[in-house]
């Protein structure tokens, strides 16, 4: 028991033998996990795998039945909400690029800045000069600042996902949990993408929910492979990649 | 059985007419009385009952049951009566002969609900040795309710000679309820009596053993006694019978949601017209029954097993015109098509109003959907029964259908995955317009169904909107278990809370309880779990 | 500083949009101030619903007073010049009624209303009425508690329909028990307690009289006619009085039917059901049931058997049925039609003043008299329902009631009375001798 | 308000529209008031009475869009908070008849005399009180709807589930009120009202007022909106609106924001109600019917959802439709016209007249080198609660 606490504490995030199901259908199964601070985690696995479920649980969409879900050491995230949880810091880029299409890429930016989120504090609210300046900061990380007035449902879908991406910036979160960054982009889109997150990960701890190896090995960080909810493998890439049941499970029996 | 009896009764009607046509009439009191018919006086006619009625004359029976049935007629100049037997031959109530033909100036004698009872005790002591079972039967239950002292001898005569168990019984529960209120009976008669009502135990027996007035004080007593344990076991009955209205009520419910669970739980399109397909197939049976009235008659018992299908391709066809019309240019936009069908459910309104009037329409019930049975000391009529037979076989059809055809098929397999559906070659638009037109036409049946117990006007369909959305969404959205579950448990919960806060609290305490419901489970009682559900 | 030029542009666009909507509304506004009241015609205006839950009684009302209207230009209309009927659909919407009443008088310059059917729908431009001073009749039985200078009530009032009904089943049927059902509004409310207060003074107890209410458009009867049925098997004859309003009759009466309550067990008398209620059932299991009322279709007169005949052809219906508010009506215009012809105008102030005191022969063989507290005299007929949906009158009173528009049964109204012709008053009270609140 | 808030929310657009409704809200009063009865540009009394209805129901309509225009909450039970601010006001209204009732009862309104109740129920004690009633206009469907939201928003209801909800608690509502022992005076409501503040309702000066007031308020109104909608907290609604977990991801505690929206436009709705009832004479449970709610909704589509001018433009446009519609040759066939308007608006004005309108101005827009942007009023077409 102490050894399992020492190892909480330490941790960014802990899951311990944590359990999902509907219906009967049990999409996480006695997952554990632990991501240090400031690491950078890719996660593969096969559809089904519980990826998304694992997100879901990590920001309070999903409640689990049972386990242990503990961030930064100490912040039990099985009893808060999702706000609460974002509140923490821990941001969240969607599968399906998610932003608010009928706003601009800049207002859009404008919304995800940690700043007093309160309905008075919205209400009341006048831009001051360090929120322009750190709106800008990251539009030029995103490479958006000429798109700065467009609409963000008229932006391609590369663009979505990184302005995504951005707003997980302006958030600034402590844990960035990033699902599927790179899908539907174009290969220098996906190696921009990589040093981007690569960036990121200077100043933030980072799990990557992604099926593109080609990228997962870009990014060069340590790989956690589920199957059927729960930990089939874990090491780098070349290591995960050559477990036999890993194999097993990608190519079928 | 009970439904033959007019027929029985005027079979034997003829009968006994063509013995007393045999025989020669005697003058007294009798013409006298029967001369009163002719007076058109509610109190004169009464005292010729009476009078008829014990007078011993073969023409009695065959004066007051035609007395009963309007083929008395009397021509108030003469003051001549006549009785029109059923095979359309007339004869002079006062001697019997035969006559060619009833005056023009001649009307029925009429009677009122006093006379009606008269009538009632008068036939009921002439026919209680009929050797039709049934009219014996009819006639005891009718000396029970009139219980009238003069019919004891007669009761004890029939007693005497019957052979059928039941009607023994119940000849012996009329001769009970004559002796409870017959003055000049022994005490242990009365004790007899209460005991045989006690046994009987229903609502009417109580009735007679509260109302009988002063009594020796053992059967008092006794009485108390009977009383008390009549009403014990009608309370709980009456749980029983709650509990029946609460299905009858919940089979209402899921009719009308049913096909609201298809568009709505099925294919998320929010149809505010749904009233109106209901709408549309009671007055399809309404048409129905105007066709055959004029001109088939005899065909009228089948006029719903008719309407059904009819019901179903007229809402069903109605509902694919929409669907290709309307309803598919605003899918992924529920609440626009909520907006348009609420359009779409004025028109449809006013079109039927200006097409068929504003008025209710009548639409009859068959006769088998006609009546009641008693089930212990609870009453069931026909109509909520088939009622709940047919809610229950649509459903069981309904989901075979989804389960084991290869629409139903196509049908969830679009639900559930549009894209996919249409890259395996389903044609979607096909399916989405055929399972549009499925929940309408359902609505069209529902609508048969509910013509037999309300209104068959304009606005039928508007009373049942809102009850069919909150069964549809307090059981769960895509669940016709759910559906099914929430119609029953709502229906339930309505008629036992209706006794105790009445019917307007009652609902509204019902829809209070929905609102809380959902806070607890947003997704309705039978949800979805899951990420499909959120995707 | 985000969105600094974006509503520039929004501006100017939802500023053309407006400017056109304002100009379409502006010509909106014309069209209505442009219409002209046509000299030669007198404009009778009807306000009936022809579309909502109302439309169902209303409707045929409206047909009544385009009818009346046809037959009295016929005979060269009134004053020399013909009638014109204004028709609106005021929807069953009350608030909308007072918007069409008002429109009716002030754009329209009708010289009469001939309208309304719920309570409500007469509270809601009454106001109205009074302010812009015109002419209403209202042709439906009411729970009466109102004498207003601008309004005629045609219809019952409750001492000429509910009261000697009960009589009638005390008398004949020797009733001892009551069960009074009604639907929860108004009418059916006060009815009620003016019929408990009676029944009370006639010496029935508390415990033989049940008072149910149901919502309006109630369709599940089954616990309340099993309640019926229990209540009436104490022992007592037991009638039940209902009040029930239109719509939700049909499944009571399916409900009474199928539960095998016969009337000569436990009748029911309403005063809401008539020969178009009845249209919608097969009333053959209702056998006995009965209904009060003014006026029936059935009775055998010369007057109602040439009215009948000349609506149906005119609706071109031969299967058209007739009922007691379209008597009503049919007296009111006969009324306001003598009225305008004794002084010679239109004026609503000089018909109102001539109307009390005016005879018109109604259809059932009398003649009904309009009195100084706007009510009519009437007669009162209790029919039972036969089994081609007519009513067969089983008893009427022997001479016409005057209607009471305040109930000596309540206290809250027992000595008050209406009267317009000497004092002036509706609501005129003859213990302290003075005329309550704004009535005058 | 800030004064920030004020110039940030007054636009051009904004502008313009206030300007039209301050304009009808000073000259019609005037034109009817002083120039002679039946001049060429004299507005009728009774059209005064109308168009105030038509104000206040623009009012209603503003209140529904808020919502859902711009956070997507689709209530069909916006009527109940319209009545209930009608209610609160025909309850000062009543005691204010004082002995001038028929039976010239000092406390008790007519239906309660006539129905022998003894005293006044505890419930209208302070009616007689404008700043009580004027406060309850507010209070009463702002703490319905603030504990309504509480729960809904708190347990996430959303999409149709909150709609049908929403439509159950007017319902409720209706049969409540209906009930004769609710002391609200039944099916037939609070009537025959004499006077407001000591002035005659049904005199010309009280209606002209009557209508300067709903002019003044649907002013206030509309700025309170545009204040909301053009702040941050509008930026976050419609975030809301369009993706609401993203919304949640990002910190923001979306079921405040949805109960702060849905109480102010309850409270909106409310005063709505109040101003309606002394203008129409009567208010009567059939106000919480769930047809009239439903057919709010329809004015904001078809005026133009998420555009708050294009709201109140809608109210006024169908229900003018509906005085036009409902008289003369038309009458019989009204619904068909009225039903006909609403599938043709859904199927072939999505965006509603106004949201078209700028819709088909944006390629001139563009063409004039103005920077493609989006305003938050109309031009982005709204997402769809589901």
């Amino acid at each position: 028991m102490n050894v399992m606490d020492t190892r909480a504490t330490s941790a960014m995030l802990y899951l311990d033998g944590v359990h999902v199901s509907f219906d009967g259908f049990h999409a996480i199964n006695n997952l554990s996990l632990t991501l240090a601070p400031g690491e950078m985690r890719a996660i593969i696995g096969p559809n089904g795998a519980g990826k998304t479920t694992m997100m879901d649980i990590i920001t309070g969409k999903t409640k689990p039945d049972e386990g242990t879900v503990l961030f930064d050491g100490v912040t039990d995230l099985t009893r808060l909400d999702e706000t609460r949880i974002a509140e923490l810091g821990i941001g969240r880029k969607f599968q399906k690029p998610t932003v608010f299409e009928s706003q601009t890429v800049e207002d859009n930016l404008l919304l995800a800045l940690n700043v007093d989120h309160s309905v008075k504090g919205t209400l009341f609210w006048r831009g001051s000069k360090a929120e322009s300046e750190r709106i800008e900061k990251v539009l030029e990380t995103i490479r958006l600042t000429d798109a700065r007035g467009r609409l963000a449902g008229s932006l391609s879908h590369g663009q979505k996902q990184w302005l995504e991406i951005g707003m997980l910036l302006a958030q600034d979160p402590k844990l960035l949990l990033v699902d599927e960054p790179v899908a539907g982009m174009t290969d220098v889109e996906t190696h921009l993408t990589a040093e981007l997150l690569k960036e990121i990960n200077k100043n933030h701890t980072v799990m990557v929910v992604e099926h593109d190896m080609t990228f997962v090995r870009e990014l060069g960080v340590k790989v956690t492979c589920l199957h059927e909810g729960s930990v089939l493998a874990e090491g780098t890439i070349d290591q995960v990649s050559s477990n036999e049941r890993v194999i097993e499970v990608y190519l079928g029996r | 059985m009970l439904a033959n009896l007019p027929a029985r009764l005027c079979a034997l009607a003829l009968s006994l007419f063509l013995i007393a046509f045999a025989l020669p009439a005697f003058a007294g009191p009798f013409e006298d009385a029967v001369a009163k018919f002719a007076n058109d006086d509610f109190s004169d006619t009464d005292e010729a009952i009476g009078v008829v009625a014990s007078s011993g004359n073969k023409l009695a029976f065959p004066i007051i049951s035609a007395l009963q049935d309007g083929r008395l007629m009397a021509d108030p100049d003469s003051k001549k009566v006549y009785v029109v037997g059923a095979d359309g031959k007339s004869i002079d109530a006062a001697t019997g002969e035969p006559v060619a033909s009833v005056p023009d100036s001649a009307s029925a004698v009429r009677l009122n609900n006093r006379l009606r009872r008269s009538v009632d005790a008068a036939l009921g002591s002439l026919t209680l040795q009929s050797p039709d079972l049934a009219v014996r039967l009819q006639a005891a239950q009718s000396v029970f309710k009139s219980h009238e002292e003069t019919a004891l001898e007669a009761v004890d005569g029939a007693l005497a000679k019957e052979t059928n168990k039941s009607v023994k019984v119940a000849l012996g529960e009329a001769r009970a309820a004559i002796l409870l209120f017959k003055s000049d009976a022994t005490e242990v008669e009365k004790l007899e009596a209460v005991a045989t009502l006690k046994a009987r135990g229903d609502q009417e027996a109580l009735a007679l053993l509260t109302g009988m007035g002063d009594q020796p004080a053992s059967v008092t007593k006794a009485a108390a006694s009977a009383i008390g344990s009549i009403q014990s076991s009608l309370a709980v009955w009456s749980t029983v019978q709650n509990a029946w209205y609460g299905l009858s009520l919940g089979s209402v419910l899921l009719l009308a949601a049913i096909g609201l669970a298809i568009t709505f739980g099925v294919m998320g399109v929010i149809n505010m017209a749904h009233g109106e397909m209901v709408m549309l197939g009671a007055y399809t049976t309404f048409v129905v029954q105007e066709v055959i009235r004029t001109r088939y008659p005899a065909l009228f018992d089948y006029s719903l097993l008719i309407a059904v299908p009819l019901a179903f391709l007229v809402s069903g066809a109605i509902g694919v015109l929409i669907e290709r019309s309307i309803i598919r240019f605003l899918y992924g936009r529920p609440l626009e098509t909520l907006l348009a069908t609420w359009g779409l459910s004025l028109v449809l309104q006013q079109a039927v109003r200006t097409m068929f009037g504003p008025t209710n329409r009548e639409v009859g019930n068959p006769s088998w959907m006609s009546g009641a049975f008693e089930l212990g000391q609870i009453t069931i009529t026909y109509n909520r029964l088939w009622i709940l037979c047919f809610t229950l076989a649509v459903f069981a059809i309904l989901l075979a259908m989804l389960r084991y055809t290869a629409l139903g098929l196509e049908m969830r397999a679009v639900t559930q995955n549009r894209r996919m559906a249409a890259s395996m070659g389903i044609a979607t638009s096909r399916v989405d317009a055929l399972t549009f037109g499925l929940g309408s036409g359902i609505a069209g049946i529902a609508g048969v169904a509910l013509s037999q117990i309300d209104n068959v006007s304009p606005n039928l369909g508007q009373s049942y909107i809102i009850d069919s959305f909150m069964v549809v969404v307090f059981g769960g959205v895509g669940n016709l278990w759910g559906t099914l579950v929430g119609a029953f448990t709502l229906g339930i919960a309505n008629k036992f809370l209706e006794p105790v806060a009445g019917a307007v609290l009652g609902k509204i305490a019902i829809l209070v309880l929905i609102i809380l419901f959902i806070q607890k489970r947003p997704r309705g009682l039978f949800a979805l779990k899951g990420r499909a559900v959120e995707a | 500083m985000l969105t600094k030029s974006t509503h520039d542009i929004a501006a100017s666009f939802s500023r053309r949009g407006l400017l056109a909507a304002t100009a379409g509304l502006m010509l909106g506004l014309a069209s209505i101030t442009g219409a002209k009241a046509a000299d030669d015609t007198i404009k009778v205006g009807v306000l009936h619903s022809l579309s909502g839950t109302m439309a169902i009684s209303e409707t045929t009302l409206k047909d009544t007073i385009l009818f009346l209207i046809d037959e009295q230009n016929k005979k060269g209309g009134v004053l020399g010049k013909k009638l014109e009927a204004v028709v609106v659909d005021p929807a069953s919407n009350w608030p909308l009624f007072a918007e069409k009443a008002r429109e009716l008088i002030t754009k329209d310059k009708v010289a009469v209303v001939f309208g309304c059917w719920t309570s409500v729908s007469r509270k809601s431009v009454l106001p109205v009425f009074k302010e812009l001073n015109n002419i209403l009749f209202y042709p439906v039985q009411y729970e009466g508690e109102e004498s207003e200078r601008n309004v005629f009530y045609t219809g019952a009032a409750p001492n000429q329909q509910a009261i000697p009904a009960v009589d009638y089943l005390m008398k004949d049927e020797k009733v001892k028990r009551w069960v009074l059902a009604g639907t929860d509004y108004v009418y059916p409310r006060t009815t009620n307690k003016i019929l408990e207060a009676y029944l009370k003074s006639k010496g029935v107890a508390q415990e033989d009289i049940m008072i149910n209410y149901t919502p309006f458009g109630h369709s599940d009867w089954q616990t309340i006619v099993a309640d019926i049925k229990k209540f009436g098997s104490a022992g007592k004859k037991t009638a039940v009085v209902s009040t029930i309003n239109g719509d939700a009759n049909v499944p009571f009466y399916k409900e009474l039917g199928n539960q095998g309550i016969k009337a000569k067990d436990i009748p029911v008398v309403a005063f809401s059901v008539g020969e178009e209620e009845l249209a919608g059932i097969d009333t053959k299991p209702l056998l006995g049931h009965l209904a009060a009322w003014n006026y029936f279709q059935s009775i055998k007169t010369p007057a109602n058997e040439k009215f009948i005949k000349e609506w149906q052809a005119y609706t071109k219906n031969p299967k058209r049925t007739t009922n007691d508010p379209m008597e009503a009506h049919v007296i009111g215009f006969n009324m306001w039609v003598k009225a305008v012809e004794k002084v010679k105008s239109t004026d609503p102030d000089k018909v109102i003043d001539a109307l009390p005191g005016i005879e018109a022969p109604n259809l059932t063989g009398g003649t009904s008299k309009m009195l100084p507290n706007h009510h009519i005299t009437k007669p009162v007929f209790i029919g039972e329902i036969k089994g081609n949906g007519q009513f067969d009158v089983v008893w009427k009173t022997p001479s016409l009631v005057p209607g009471d528009a305040w109930s000596k049964e309540l206290d809250g109204s027992k000595d008050l009375i209406g009267d317009w012709v000497e004092k002036k008053c509706g609501n005129y009270n003859v213990k302290t001798n003075k005329c309550l609140g704004s009535g005058s | 308000m800030t004064p920030h808030m004020l110039t940030r929310s007054l636009d051009r657009g904004a502008t313009m529209f206030l300007a039209i409704v301050a304009a009808c809200g000073i000259l019609i009063p005037l034109s009817n008031l002083l120039l002679p009865a039946g001049s060429f540009f004299q507005v009728p009394t009774y059209l005064v009475a109308l168009w105030g209805k038509y104000v206040c129901y623009a009012i209603l309509a503003l209140s529904i869009d808020l919502i859902w225009g711009y956070c997507g909450i689709l209530s069909l039970g916006h009527g109940a908070f319209f009545a209930l601010g009608g209610y609160a006001m025909g309850m000062y209204l009543m005691r204010q008849i004082g002995t001038r009732g028929v039976y010239g009862n000092p406390i008790l309104p007519d239906f309660m005399v006539f129905l022998n109740w003894q005293k006044l129920p505890w419930y209208w004690y302070g009616f007689d009180m404008f700043w009580f009633a004027a406060l309850m206009v507010l209070f009463v469907p702002g703490l319905l709807a603030f504990c309504f939201g509480w729960l809904a928003f708190r347990s996430r209801v959303t999409g149709v589930y909150l709609s049908i909800i929403t439509q159950a608690m007017t319902y409720a509502l209706l049969l409540g009120f209906f009930r004769n022992d609710f002391g609200f005076g039944g099916n037939n409501g609070l009537t025959d009202f004499k006077d407001i503040l000591g002035f005659n309702v049904q005199a010309e000066g009280t209606r002209a007022t009557l209508f300067a007031l709903s002019c003044l308020a649907l002013i206030v109104g509309f700025l309170i909106c545009r204040a909301i909608v053009t702040s941050k907290l509008g930026k976050v609604l419609i975030a809301i609106r369009d993706a609401e977990s993203r919304t949640r991801f990002l910190g923001y505690r979306v079921e405040s924001y949805k109960l702060f929206v849905f109480t102010v436009s309850a409270c909106m709705a409310g005063v709505a109600g109040a101003l309606y009832v002394p203008q129409v004479g009567i208010i009567n449970p059939s106000e919480f019917a769930p047809g009239n709610s439903i057919e709010a909704v329809i004015w904001v589509a078809v005026g133009g959802r998420g555009t708050l001018a294009g709201a109140a433009l809608g109210a006024v446009v169908v229900n003018y439709a509906k005085t036009f519609f409902t008289s003369g040759v038309l009458a019989p066939y009204w619904l068909f016209m009225l039903g006909a308007l609403f599938i043709l608006v859904t199927l072939l004005l999505p965006k509603g007249i106004v949201g078209t309108f700028n819709a088909w101005w944006e390629p001139f827009k563009a063409k004039n080198g103005v920077a493609n942007e989006a305003a938050e009023d109309g031009v982005s077409e709204p997402k769809m609660a589901e």
